[in-house]
């Protein structure tokens, strides 16, 4: 009885979720209009940006995700909290913290030219807020591995460095999957911080709002179920 | 030959405090109760610690600042700690491979050892099916095979039930040639397989030397730790209290251990354990004799 | 060695995150635009929808918590992905899907008056946006509770509802706390899909963005200075 | 008096088959191997897990499909699972709060029961600060307090060391006014505290009876089960086998326990287990006289 009653809410909250998103999914609308060049340069342009910021994440996640992992040092938590701050701060203002800092700091303002209404710009969005993502999967990554699985490789005459690259790193192959998606998928769907920074050239989340600001719900429908096929089917690899 | 010379380290809730002793070739057991930074010992000489002072000597050379991969110590965690995305084989291969040993000499070698220790059937293995024992051996013959200075062993009874346990031990005796440093909390491991024993308590090594420290505790704690009866400053082993006719005790509490009997016996206010194979029951008077007690300091 | 060639990514990235806030927050312009009516009255529609959203989120993440956590079922880990699917699904697309439903489906049309352009609105994506964080917070406090506990208590005369009640939830505070920040600050962050259902009442990200395309960057500061603070203070509560 | 009646019940990977036993005001100790569902059988009982088929009467009464807070039974899980969010007194209090009874009752109810079991010393601390046998303790207290019909024990010392386990052995010794349902792997314990004994294998109860069974197994399992050496069809104890001169064995393993060794000696191609105060050694030759043995069926 009890737990019937509990069990109705969670059938509310999933029907809340899952209706509007099958509705959309069946009624997907004109789907030839995916075949528009600008449409297809959208998607170019998103899944690029996001490919070359989750490669630069990974390359920066894999030794800080290690270094948090395995050692203790003074402002561990405070380096940490501002590593999870991108996750916390609205997605426009993050796009005016960049924004600000570029044309605010006179050496590093020539970099303007190569972020505002760039494809370097998306980049470095996609990074801002996807690399927690890949950070904090990473570091439980480095967590969950026993270290006395390292201390005996050690004995067993494997340096630090080749006992992480032959132990450590092969172990935790599915966190460093599931960093690359999550933070993949979080660049990807960013719009307020690109609105600001890159509006060009164009992201499709971008172009759907764009689309339905000018010509209406139907004409953002179809792009916007493409979205969410990229976005279902990175999430079921996910799982 | 292994020369620990004042080592002191604190790490974490544990510490070493200025622990000195010396091994030869032979099979060496730390006694200690749970918890009393034993590993931290064990860790400071495989080189996983690096400890705060003292120094490590082995065979003659200082190991004390050498990273773990140059000290050839054989090292065996708590709890094993087998690759897990290698299998078996791999995993006893593992140190012959990073040597860039031949092909057909590590095949050799991981074959003559798995036969050593009965685990030839084992090696195409996923090292996750494996039992608590199988496991153990498979730690153990990672670490032989490249033939170490010395085999650390962390507890290696720990995890396992009291029949693996014994099979265990039995092939731990089957280490001959090589010297071991095996530390923990069980006493019997201790009798069973100490040459040389040394009992540890909160970080500090109290007794060292052979295996007859056990029988004469030099002082109260150590009398506590090893279950000693103590009456005033005489420590009596449970197996030296006779059960006898008589009424000066009375039996409170009776644990049925199938070969004999572990009493205890309210006598001149103190709680004696004492073993028998008489057939009592708690509140029977019996009578007490103390076959041998030694003097604490 | 190695590890400090992994710490040069390490403070690399913590720099890359850090000195964009720090300078923000050092420069954040004519603080006095803060107390403009308009933004007064963003922040209010902003922190009270996202009031609103949370606690609908609690009402619902509770029960769906604990049936997701104590019992196994068909369909269990499609409807947990289901659940979590807002996660993974664009921003601006979030938008679409919604309006797309309400205006699909003739029996719910005449809800999209309190819906689009709407307090309410705000308060369906907040929720829609927050509700996975709450349900995923919940769901891991009631997992961590040893169910030998809730066994005792009924065993000494407690029922299932009051085992519930005395036990269960008490013990899962912290995780409701957190639940409760992380869909809060979830919503609030939000703009793409506000910016397609609810344009008005503006809500501080939507502000933002509309005083940087107006009047640029100098406009824009202020606010989000004030937004990253409520962040921020959020945040701080969390850990 | 409980009746279990052709109990079956799958959980997990565990498994119950066709359970029939019956006790009375007495002290019932089911021994069987760690993961062999002995939990479900007991959960059964509290009425957490709900029957495939089969019934339960505990004082006539047919409680089977009764839920738990309706049955007025004791449980003390093997992690004790004590609130930690309440103190000591609170954890043991609950029972009556939720039954509100007036609170100088559980006062008094309180403070009676803490004082049966030595805990009154710890009544105001955090349950988080308890070792593991006064969690245990506590745990105790906390099920007693309602006078239960029958009191439930999941591995109560499975969780401590050896000296706290005698401990709570003579604890549970005092319960005398209430039948005890008590599940373990330990034989010491079953040989110490049972009235009655059941032994429970891969689900099944393979004997239930008085204490007899343990020095008597019906069949190979059961014997192997409780250490028994076995020649042919013939089971005996190693506390049976007697060591004398000779030489039709030879010692292949000793461990110390102090007291006596337990030897491994190969006999006619077996491996036998006995204990001895002699002084042997690995490679010796001994002869073996076998004081009882049991047939086997």
């Amino acid at each position: 009885k009890f737990d019937a009653v509990m069990s109705v809410f969670l059938v509310m909250i999933f029907l809340f979720i899952f209706l509007p998103i099958i509705y959309m999914l069946s009624n997907p609308g004109d789907l030839s209009l995916l075949l528009d060049k600008e449409v297809i340069d959208a998607f170019k342009t998103t899944l690029l940006a996001g490919a070359v910021a989750t490669l630069i994440a990974l390359i920066f996640g894999i030794p800080t995700g290690y270094i948090l992992a395995r050692y203790d040092f003074k402002f561990k938590s405070f380096l940490e909290a501002v590593l999870d701050l991108p996750m916390a701060i609205p997605h426009s203002v993050i796009g005016i913290i960049i924004l600000s800092f570029i044309y605010g700091i006179d050496i590093i303002k020539f970099i303007g030219r190569y972020i505002v209404d760039n494809f370097w710009g998306i980049v470095v969005v996609y990074l801002f807020v996807g690399i927690p993502f890949m950070i904090n999967s990473i570091r439980d990554g480095f967590l969950s591995v026993d270290e006395e699985i390292e201390y005996v490789s050690r004995t067993l005459g494997a340096s630090k460095i080749r006992t992480f690259f032959e132990i450590s790193l092969p172990l935790i192959k599915n966190n460093i999957i599931s960093g690359v998606i999550l933070s993949f998928a979080r660049g990807i769907s960013e719009v307020g911080a690109i609105l600001i920074i890159a509006y060009y050239p164009k992201t499709v989340p971008v172009l759907i709002l764009e689309r339905f600001m000018s010509f209406g719900l139907d004409a953002s429908k179809p792009i916007s179920v493409g979205m969410i096929l990229v976005s279902i089917a990175l999430f079921a690899v996910l799982r | 030959m292994l020369k620990v010379e004042n080592l002191s380290k604190i790490w974490k809730d544990f510490k070493l405090k200025n622990v000195s002793f010396e091994m030869d070739r032979e099979y060496c057991v730390i006694l200690g109760p749970s918890g009393a930074g034993k590993s931290v010992l064990i860790k400071c000489i495989a080189g996983i610690l690096k400890p705060d002072s003292g120094k490590i000597l082995l065979n003659g050379e200082d190991i004390t600042n050498l990273p773990p991969e140059k000290r050839n110590v054989g090292y065996v965690p708590q709890n094993y700690a087998l690759f897990p995305n290698k299998n078996v084989y791999k995993n006893i291969a593992y140190g012959l491979i990073i040597k860039k040993a031949n092909r057909l000499e590590i095949d050799r070698k991981v074959k003559e050892i798995a036969e050593f220790l009965n685990i030839s059937h084992l090696l195409d293995r996923n090292v996750k099916t494996l039992s608590g024992g199988e496991q153990q051996r498979v730690a153990l013959a990672r670490a032989l095979i490249l033939n170490p200075s010395i085999l650390l062993l962390d507890e290696p009874t720990s995890a396992v039930d009291i029949k693996i346990k014994e099979n265990i031990i039995s092939e731990l005796k089957k280490i001959k040639h090589i010297p071991v440093l095996h530390i923990t909390h069980d006493l019997a491991e201790a009798r069973t397989l100490g040459e040389k024993v040394g009992i540890f308590m909160n970080g500090e090594l109290i007794a060292f030397g052979n295996r007859d420290i056990l029988k004469k505790p030099k002082n109260k704690k150590v009398a506590e730790f090893l279950g000693f009866n103590i009456i005033n400053d005489k420590a009596i082993a449970p197996e030296d209290v006779i059960i006898k006719d008589g009424n000066e005790g009375e039996v409170v509490n009776i644990i049925d251990y199938g070969k004999y009997k572990k009493v205890f016996v309210k006598y001149n206010g103190y709680i004696i354990k004492a073993f028998t194979e008489r057939d009592l029951n708690i509140g029977d008077n019996v009578g007490l004799e103390f076959r041998e007690e030694t003097k604490l300091s």
